[in-house]
Order: structure tokens, then C-alpha cells, then sequence
């Protein structure tokens, strides 16, 4: 990537050079046209970057559309850094999920560490305090020496970096198969609390004003890592060493404190992150959405290494930037305060109102773009589509039947599988209180972190199980939305909206298109059902490795408000005596489970059914039941089914146990996982009354404090365990697969 | 309060000081070099200069810990949490030093403590061996000292929190010190995160309390 | 027993932020005439003197010890040193 | 100008967690001659030719490179190097 003498545009067409950098030839055919000539290599790396996918979103924005992203909930939707919810008291909640999974499949510790700080400036550059942090997982199998490496130093990765930045890390999902062995998946979630007056835009108004560059230098790394996020992976790719950034959490800090207290300058204009793109994007998007134009003196930029091109400046994505667009004549104000923070603030440019994009580097125009040609005119792809061969087969397939040799041990197996061990080894290692906020820290089902000064709180939680979309995208996506609100009323709060994290294959080929568009077109029917709107979002295509695709990944980052604190419910039993209550039945559906996984090392059938309506339902009538003060505990049954949503309520306590009884097909009761149903405790004197809301509770058992599990079916004895010895298989199992030789 | 750049537990310690406690409390710059004037000093928690070299080491160095120092001689009461004992530590102010947590991994729970001092200003609320639930928070907790050092802890009875079960390596399980005088203490647990029942535990508030109690028995009887 | 020193350090262009608030930190401390410090790893091991020093370091070093994505490393041997 | 390499080490006697970390996986990878592996920082930086290196760097280290109570360091210096 280095060139002393700039290649000239005439090669860079004869030669095709441009499809080195990601462009088609149509790309480039319009870009010619847009610009009247032949771009220059600086120009054809700002269209390539900019028309990347991750930039422009040109196969997914169809898509994209169909999301309900509406609400009287909203402030703000889609478009922005990211999307806010109102939480009453003219306050609102920002948040926002972000991939980071090429990056750490090559360089897990920095891979994810940047993943970070890249979400948690979103966060910021819209003016809000970041508050929490969260991480959405995917792995191969715990068996690889490679896989092992991976998962401990994106673990690592994560709580080196939002530690030192002082983000409690509250929640998150990890799960492992065999489809992410060579494409990892690494989503992090960050949510911030904003006064609605201190909402920031990222805007370049004001003919004439003074446009800053704030924080590290800009330097070679990550050049093209927009573009290289859109590829799938390769050999290659490990040795491109420029792919590489490295995260600086310390600064990371300063730019937290100094940009919040910018605010609260009115010389401040705008202000945005540089993520993807770096100076590019963050550049002309602020001038286009403002209707204006921007010039910048290549000269001025902060650069850490010597004889930088424009082109490396313009496509660096070195970590830590902000861009900010300040009043001219009152630059010094902003100046000084990001000068307390030992940061230095930079002029580098000025609005124009010629909408163009103008870069100078050494007295010459390296850059002379029409501004909203880079982010309006993106081409945009209807790809075709087509139902995939596998899905069809599955459909044809009748009901999965289970054959469980022994149940108790059928039971502590799925206890000791990865995705759902205890995930303490990954969050004992997050910050999980910092800020003196975190009233519910990781292990219960939702995170809650209580609003300071207020009687109010907010849910938050991530989920998919992308077993289920990969056997049916469409019911998969219903319930990856359905889960993580079951979540969120079992904590005590009401969903409010989400943001979604799209991990999909090559959208090239048309069965991964195809598994894009229903899982969309799922996920848009829960949201509609369960009021939820979607607010923000990332879209990460070509996750790959030897041309085979993951599963689809849509992750669902929701949060929920608690009307009041006293609301806050914890998945934990709470005292002996008290009742416990299923809320649904089980109907035998095995396929995507965790059971078949143990049984057959493979998923195929039919994805479990959900009925949204009836899943609004009963989370509103849960949710009911909480804020009369009749709910102790509340768990959701996901992976594993009823047998493992009893063993975790029962966890952490030093010595509860429980008694239950129930009546059916035994596998069906202990391992289905059947959607919508939670298990909840109450008081014996709340039990007709919760009856009484909760149309869908059941009566099957009792906590104990003998400290052992007892479950019996059709009055046979099936599971007899003290849980102490299950909760040490459940808590051992990670810690012991990494021990245990490649 | 002294805020050093990277610092973020700074605000959860004023509101324990404010909101738990009801106290007056002024977050002060590290920059702002002068320290005189306040009843107490307490360093926070966090990440200063992001911990690179060593934690602590690069704030330890500021002009402020200069003034710092002088206001210990005074004997005016110093609190370090976390990344303030580091400091605390590197400044000299505390015997001994920080070492990565033995298994090389942070780790950020609730611990039980045991309150090996209720002699101390900061601990006269608590009962003696009163075992207490306090976070951690640390990647470098493991507390270091020579065994010569370590008598003399002992003999001094200096060693004012011990854990219940060592969690990342410290000798003689040492969660928190104070020095000879008694008015500088440094703990890696904090008991800023533990004073409120909505976040899990209140067992850190007799920290502050004590501290307080015993500020205005002495300016009681000093007036 | 042959001593074995192993120099680990950042490659060139990765950005080292603690090298950089060192380096921020000694001209604070009025130590100006400072540049370009940047931060590496020393390990030191001892080894028996049967084996093959060379193709171990360098086996190790690429497996475990340095991380080839973004570190360079170099060593040194001593050799007949008692441990 | 003139580079500088700190080696700074743990003293003896002081716990090397780290360390032992790496042992126990060498000798997991099959590396089984080797000993007493120690970790350390190793911190490089350029200084003007007309500063007095050996006076500043071990100021340097007293002050703020090294920790006494756990480290030692020492240094070298390779001249007229251009950076
Ligand atoms: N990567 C992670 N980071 C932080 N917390 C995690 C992570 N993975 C799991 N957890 C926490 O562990 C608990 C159990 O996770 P999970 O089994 O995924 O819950 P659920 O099935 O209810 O969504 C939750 O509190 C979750 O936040
Ligand atoms: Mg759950």
C-alpha cells in the first residue's frame, strides 16, 4: 500500500487497480461518471471505502427498510452514530451494537479491544455518558488450541479495554459452534444516558466554521479495514499487518471527559467519531448530512508517521479520533478545554458551501468529490435470493425425536456444555460495577443499571440463538427478538426498542441472501408484536472461512425501563417455602436445541415454533405480576429447557434446593425448548393471585433448603442431585476445557 | 477527591461521600496542586495514564502527590482504593508494591474481607475479625512486601483488611494496609461500590463513617 | 545451563500508547531530550545445554512467546551459566 | 542520536506469576529444558547526542522507569544511530 509515486488514474483504470481496493467495474464506471474524469488514487480509495459495504450498507439497505424503526419511544432512530430512547424525565438511553469479527479473527486481544472503543465513541460523539457495555460471542468448539486462543484473548481483549475506560461491562451471550471455527464472531453493545438538551448531531453547519481533529495520531494502521471487513477471509489475510490497530483505552478516557464537557460549549457545532472509513467517512458524512461541503489541509492532520499520503490519512482507521466542527472565531474555547486532558485539538479545515469534498496535501487538490455522491450515491444491490436446498430438505423432515439413554446424566451433560455453562470465567474478568450503578451484574438474566437520582432503571440484555434461524431464518429471527425481550420482563422492565447486529455470509450467493431476508422479515414481525423498534444497527457480511458460511447471526441488543427500582427481579430463588410456577407447557421440539447438538453433533428439523401474540402476552401479564409485588424470582427457559432454567435459578445460593413434579413426555418436560415460557417463584400466600394474572402459570413444586434438586415425572424420580455438585459442573466446564491439551 | 487523568471511580466515591454519606465532597484536578484545606483526602479507583508502566507509577510522579505527601505528614487522613493504593504505594507513602494478580487475570466480584484493625480512624465502626462483603476490582492486586517488611506490618499492626479467600496471590492474604501513623490507609477492595442495599452491600459504609466519626470527635476535642 | 534472553518488541507502525505516556510522562519530569520510547517484553529463560537453542528460541517464540501479527523479537544466549 | 534499551527486571525473591504462566505452558508445547523463565519490560528510546545518558536514564529509573521495592534495571546505549 505504500507508493512513493502516486499511480496515476489513467492505470489505475487500464490496470483495474480499482478492484484492488473493492470496486466493480460498474463502481467505477459511475464513479467516472459522477466525477465527470478519471479519479485519482486518493479519490478512487475514498469511493472504494465509502461504497464498502460496511460503509454503505449496498446489499442490506433493501433490507433494512422492512424494520419497523418507529415509535413514541423514539427520539432518534437509524442515521446517527446511534439510536436514542425517551426514559421519561427528559432523559434518554443511546445504544448501539458494533462488529468487530475480521479484526479478531486475525488480532483477537486488539480485535476486540477496538470493537470497544469504537462502540463506546457511538456512544459519546452523540453527547451521552457511556454507562454499560456488552459482548455478543461466537466460537468454534473449546477443543482447538486456535479456538481456545481466540476466546481467551477476545475475553481479554474486551476487559483490558473497558476497564481502563471505566464502562461496567454488565452482560452479554457467548456460544459455541462448529460453524465459527474460522470466522469468530465479536459484537460489542455500549449504552449511554443523555440529557435530551445535550443531544449532539454529526453535522458540518455554518458556512465558514473551523473543523477540528481531536485525539491520537493518524497513522497507517487499519488502512482499508472498512473494505477488508466486506471480504471474506483468507490466508492472506493474517499477513497484512496494516489490518492491525491498537487500542489506547487511556485516551479513549480523556476523549470521553473532554468531549462531554465540549457539550456544554455552544462553540461546538458537530461532532462525530471517526469509525469505519476513519477521516473519510466521519469527514463527508458531517459536511452531506449538514448540505455542505468541506476543505481540509491534508498537512494540518496529526500524523504519527513520516510521509503519509492523503490516501493512507484519508483511509487510516488508527483508534481514538473524533472530528469536530466548531464555530469560527471561538475555536480556542474548545481548544482549552480538551487541552485540560492533555489532548491536543487541531484546525485542519473549514466548511464550504460548494458541497464539495476538497482535500489540499502540499499545495495541490488530492480530493475534489461532490459530497453526497460518496454517501447518496452508493449503488444499492437487490441480490438475488433463493431458498437453500437444506432448508427445504429440513422442512420435508418429521418431528425430531430424541433418544435419551440416561436422563440425570443426559441432564449434567448439557449442564457442562459450553453455551450454557456459567459464562463467570468471560465476566469475572469485566469491571462489572464500575460507576456504582450495576444493581444487576452478569449471571442473572437481564443486566440492570439503575438511573442515579431517580426511582427508575434500565434492562439490558443480548440474544440469538442462531441454531434456530439457521434451521428456519424466518421463526429463528422472531425468536432471537422474543428471547431477548423474554429477558427483559423476567428482569421487571418493559422492552423499549433494540438494536441489531447482522452477521451473515457472502450475500452473494443466494441462499445466504436468502437467510438474510427472512431473518429480517422475522425479526420485523417481533418487533412490530412486541412494540420494540428497531433503533440502530451494524451489518456484517462475508463472515466465511473455506467459502463456508456461519450460521445467520442477526443479534439482538434490547433494553427495557423498570418503572420502578422495587421492580428489579433477579432469575434467582430467593427463600424456602416459596412456590415455584411454570409459565407454559413444553411441546416436543428438539431441532436447534442443545440436547440434539449432544446427540447428533449436528442441527436439522424444524426451528421451535413461537407465537408472538401469545409471547406478548404472557410477558405483559409477568411483567403485571412484578409490579404488583407478587414475583420473587422470574427465569426464562431457553437453552437446555426447563431441566437447565431450574438448575441456574437455583445457582449461587449456598443452599436452596427445590422439589417439582411434572407430567408428560419426559424429555419433552426436562429438555424441549419450547419458546415463550418462564419459571418463576412466589410467595405461597401470592400463588391464587399470580394465578389469576398469569394465565399460562402452573403449580409444579416448591423451593427446598436441603440443597438438592428433585425433579420427578409422572411421579418417577428423574433427577435426584445435590446442587452444589451441579453447579460445580456448570461453573467448571469452561475453566476446564481450556486447561484440558489441544 | 484527586482526579488523575484515566481515574473512573472518581464519581462513584463522591456520591458515596455525598449521596450515602451526606458529606461535603470536592473532586479536585490533578492538576489544581494544592491540597491543604481538606479533612480528608480520598484517591480513587481507575485506570491512571491506563496504567501503563506500572499502575500507579505515572501519577505517583505528579506535583500533586508532592502536596500529597505533605499533607500525610500532617497527618491528615488519606484513603487510596484500588489504583489510589498503587499510588499510594509508588508514591511511598505505603510499604510494599502491587503485583499482577497471581493468576494473570482481573477479576471483579464481591469478596469477604476481615477487619484485622478497628483501631484505625477509617475502621473504628466495624467490630474486630467482623467479616465483610466488599468488591474487587483489579488486575494488579497482589500485594508484595519483604518478609522483614512484613513483620514489621505485623508487629505494627498494620495490616487492616485481610481476604477470607485470597483471590489473587497477596502475602499474608493483605487486602489493605495503613502506615505507621495511621492516617494513610490503601486498600484494593472498594468500599465506594458497597454503600447502598440497591447495589448488593452496605458493609463499606462503616468506612465512612468512621472516618467522619472520628474527624469530629477530634475536632471536638482539639477546639 | 546456557541463559537465554529474549527481546520482544512492537513492530513498526503499530502504535505503542504506553510508550507514549511514558514518553509524556519523562518530559513532565523535564526529561525533553527523550524520544520514541517504546515498550517491549524481556524474557529471560535458562536452558539446558543439550539442546538445539536456536531452533527452540525461534519455535517458541513464534508459537507462544511473541504474538507475529503485530511483534518482532531478537535473542541472546549465554552461554555456561550457572543458574 | 543515541539509542537506549532498559532491561528492567524482577528482582529475586519477587513472584513471577507470569512467568511461571509461560513455563507451564513451554513445557505443555513439549519444551522441557528450559528454566526459571522471568519476565520483564524491556523500554526503548532515542536521546539527543548532547545529553549525559548514563546521569538522566539511571535518574530515570530511579524515579519513574523501575520500581525499587520489586525491580532492577539495567541499560545500554548503542551511539550515532539515526532514528
Ligand atoms: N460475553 C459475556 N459478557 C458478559 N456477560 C456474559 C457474557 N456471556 C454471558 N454473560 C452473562 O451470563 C449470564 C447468562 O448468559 P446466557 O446464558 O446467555 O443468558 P440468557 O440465556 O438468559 O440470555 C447473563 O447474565 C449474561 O449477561
Ligand atoms: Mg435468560
Amino acid at each position: 500500500m505504500l507508493q512513493t509515486h502516486e499511480i496515476s488514474p489513467e492505470v489505475i483504470e487500464k490496470e483495474k487497480l480499482y478492484q484492488e481496493m473493492g470496486l466493480t467495474d460498474e463502481e467505477y464506471q459511475s464513479v467516472k461518471k459522477i466525477l465527470g474524469r478519471q479519479p485519482n488514487y486518493t479519490e478512487t480509495g475514498i469511493f472504494s471505502v465509502m461504497w464498502s459495504e460496511h460503509c454503505s450498507y449496498k446489499t442490506s439497505k433493501p433490507l433494512l427498510r422492512k424494520f419497523p424503526t418507529e415509535g413514541p419511544q423514539v427520539i432518534q432512530g437509524p442515521g446517527e452514530g446511534a439510536g436514542i430512547i425517551d426514559i421519561g424525565d427528559d432523559q434518554g438511553i443511546v445504544f448501539k451494537i458494533e462488529s468487530h469479527n475480521h479484526p479478531s479473527a486475525v488480532e483477537p486481544y486488539q480485535g476486540a479491544a477496538t470493537g470497544v472503543g469504537g462502540i463506546i465513541r457511538d456512544i459519546f460523539s452523540m453527547g451521552a455518558r457511556p454507562i454499560a457495555s456488552l459482548n455478543s460471542l461466537r466460537f468454534g468448539p473449546l477443543t482447538s488450541g486456535r479456538v481456545k486462543y481466540l476466546f481467551e484473548e477476545v475475553v481479554h481483549g474486551i476487559s483490558g479495554y473497558g476497564n481502563c475506560v471505566g464502562v461496567p461491562t454488565v452482560g452479554g451471550e457467548v456460544q459455541f459452534d462448529a460453524c465459527y471455527e474460522g470466522n469468530p464472531l465479536v459484537n460489542a453493545m455500549a449504552v449511554g444516558l443523555i440529557d435530551r438538551k445535550d443531544i449532539q448531531q454529526g453535522v458540518a453547519k455554518g458556512l465558514g466554521n473551523t473543523v477540528l481533529y481531536v485525539g491520537s495520531k493518524t497513522g497507517r494502521d487499519g488502512i482499508h479495514g472498512a473494505t477488508f471487513a466486506s471480504e471474506d477471509l483468507t490466508e492472506d489475510s493474517e499477513n497484512r499487518r496494516s489490518n492491525v490497530q491498537v487500542g489506547d483505552p487511556f485516551m479513549e478516557k480523556l476523549l470521553i471527559e473532554a468531549c462531554l464537557e465540549a457539550i456544554h460549549c455552544d462553540a461546538l457545532v458537530g461532532m462525530q467519531d471517526m469509525g469505519a472509513a476513519g477521516l473519510t467517512s466521519s469527514a463527508s458524512e458531517m459536511a452531506s448530512k449538514a448540505g455542505m461541503g468541506m476543505e481540509m489541509n491534508m498537512n494540518l492532520i496529526p500524523q504519527r508517521e513520516a510521509n503519509m499520503t492523503a490516501y493512507e490519512m484519508m483511509l487510516s482507521e488508527s483508534q481514538e479520533r473524533m472530528l469536530l466542527v466548531v464555530e469560527k472565531g471561538r475555536e480556542q474555547e474548545i481548544v482549552d478545554i480538551f487541552k485540560k486532558y492533555s489532548l491536543e485539538a487541531v484546525a485542519v479545515g473549514k466548511v464550504t458551501d460548494d458541497k464539495q469534498f476538497r482535500l489540499i496535501h502540499h499545495g495541490e487538490v488530492v480530493c475534489d468529490i461532490p459530497v453526497d455522491s460518496l454517501a447518496e450515491d452508493a449503488p444499492v444491490y437487490y441480490k438475488p435470493s433463493k431458498v437453500p436446498a437444506y432448508y427445504e430438505a429440513f422442512q420435508q423432515m418429521k418431528t425430531y425425536q430424541p433418544d435419551v439413554e440416561d436422563v440425570a446424566e443426559t441432564f449434567k451433560q448439557l449442564l457442562q456444555q459450553p453455551t450454557i455453562a456459567s459464562k463467570e470465567y468471560v465476566y469475572d474478568q469485566y469491571d462489572s460495577m464500575v460507576q456504582a450503578n450495576t444493581v444487576v451484574s452478569p449471571g442473572s438474566d437481564a443486566a440492570v443499571i439503575r438511573i442515579r437520582d431517580y426511582d427508575k432503571a434500565i434492562a439490558i440484555t443480548t440474544d440469538c440463538n442462531s441454531r434456530y434461524i439457521y434451521l428456519d431464518p424466518e421463526t429463528g429471527g422472531k425468536i432471537a427478538v422474543a428471547e431477548a425481550a423474554r429477558n427483559i420482563y423476567a428482569s421487571g422492565a418493559k422492552p423499549l426498542a433494540i438494536t441489531d447486529g447482522l452477521n451473515f455470509g457472502n450475500p452473494d450467493k443466494p441462499e445466504n441472501f436468502w437467510q438474510m431476508e427472512k431473518s429480517v422479515e422475522g425479526m420485523s414481525a417481533a418487533c412490530l408484536a412486541l412494540d420494540t423498534p428497531v433503533i440502530s444497527g451494524n451489518v456484517s457480511l462475508y463472515n466465511e472461512s473455506q467459502g463456508q458460511a456461519i450460521f445467520p447471526t442477526p443479534i439482538v441488543g434490547m433494553v427495557g425501563l423498570h418503572a420502578k427500582t422495587k421492580d428489579i427481579t433477579t432469575s434467582h430463588f430467593k427463600a424456602a417455602g416459596d412456590v415455584i410456577l411454570m409459565i407454559g407447557e413444553a411441546k416436543p421440539e428438539f431441532a436447534g436445541s442443545e440436547l440434539q447438538n449432544i446427540l447428533e453433533h449436528e442441527y436439522f428439523g424444524h426451528a421451535p415454533s413461537i407465537d408472538l401474540d401469545l409471547e406478548r402476552k404472557r410477558g405483559d401479564a409477568l411483567l403485571k405480576a412484578i409490579q404488583v409485588g407478587l414475583v420473587k424470582s422470574a427465569h426464562d427457559v431457553s437453552e437446555g429447557g426447563f431441566s437447565v432454567a431450574i438448575a441456574e435459578s437455583l445457582f449461587n445460593q449456598p443452599t436452596l434446593g427445590a422439589t417439582v413434579d411434572l407430567s408428560g413426555d419426559v424429555n419433552t418436560v426436562l429438555f424441549s425448548e419450547t419458546q415463550s415460557r418462564y419459571v418463576i417463584s412466589v410467595d405461597p400466600a401470592d400463588v391464587a393471585e399470580v394465578e389469576a394474572l398469569i394465565e399460562d402459570a402452573t403449580v409444579i413444586g416448591h423451593v427446598t433448603e436441603n440443597g438438592v434438586l428433585r425433579v420427578t415425572v409422572n411421579k418417577e424420580a428423574v433427577i435426584t442431585e445435590p446442587v452444589q455438585a451441579l453447579e460445580t459442573l456448570w461453573k467448571g466446564a469452561i475453566p476446564c476445557l481450556l486447561k484440558s491439551k489441544a | 477527591m484527586i482526579v488523575f487523568p484515566g481515574s473512573n471511580c472518581d464519581r462513584d466515591m463522591y456520591h458515596a461521600a455525598k449521596d450515602a454519606l451526606g458529606e461535603e465532597a470536592e473532586l479536585v484536578w490533578y492538576q489544581d496542586s494544592h491540597l491543604s484545606g481538606y479533612d480528608a483526602i480520598l484517591i480513587p479507583g481507575g485506570f491512571s495514564y491506563g496504567d501503563y508502566l506500572r499502575c500507579g507509577a505515572i501519577a505517583s510522579t505528579s506535583k500533586i502527590v508532592d502536596s500529597l505527601k505533605r499533607e500525610a505528614e500532617r497527618g491528615t487522613p488519606i484513603l487510596g482504593v484500588c489504583n489510589g493504593f498503587q499510588i499510594l504505594l509508588e508514591a511511598g507513602l505505603l510499604p510494599g508494591a502491587l503485583l499482577r494478580n497471581e493468576k494473570l487475570k482481573f477479576i471483579c466480584h464481591h469478596e469477604t474481607l476481615v477487619v484485622k484493625n478497628n483501631q484505625t480512624q477509617f475502621t473504628s465502626d466495624y467490630q474486630m475479625d467482623e467479616e465483610i462483603s466488599i468488591p474487587v476490582a483489579h488486575g494488579e492486586g497482589n500485594y508484595y512486601c519483604d518478609d522483614e517488611t512484613l513483620a514489621q506490618l505485623k508487629t505494627n499492626q498494620q495490616i487492616v483488611f485481610t481476604y477470607k479467600d485470597n483471590p489473587n496471590g497477596s502475602v499474608a492474604d493483605i487486602a489493605g494496609i495503613i502506615n505507621e501513623a495511621g492516617n494513610v490507609l490503601g486498600m484494593m477492595p472498594h468500599p465506594e461500590r458497597a454503600t447502598e442495599t440497591i447495589l448488593g452491600s452496605m458493609d463499606g459504609l462503616k468506612m465512612f463513617t468512621s472516618l467522619v466519626k472520628n474527624w469530629r470527635d477530634s475536632y471536638v476535642t482539639n477546639a | 545451563m546456557k541463559k537465554v534472553s529474549i527481546h520482544i518488541t512492537l513492530k513498526e507502525g503499530v502504535l505503542d500508547p504506553e510508550g507514549k505516556a511514558i514518553e509524556g510522562s519523562l518530559a513532565t519530569l523535564g526529561y525533553e531530550g527523550v524520544k520514541e520510547v517504546r515498550v517491549g517484553k524481556l524474557i529471560e529463560m535458562y536452558m539446558d545445554d543439550a539442546v538445539d537453542v536456536k531452533a527452540e528460541v525461534e519455535a517458541m517464540c513464534q508459537k507462544l512467546l511473541a504474538n507475529p501479527v503485530i511483534e518482532n523479537y531478537t535473542y541472546d544466549v549465554e552461554e555456561g551459566v550457572v543458574s
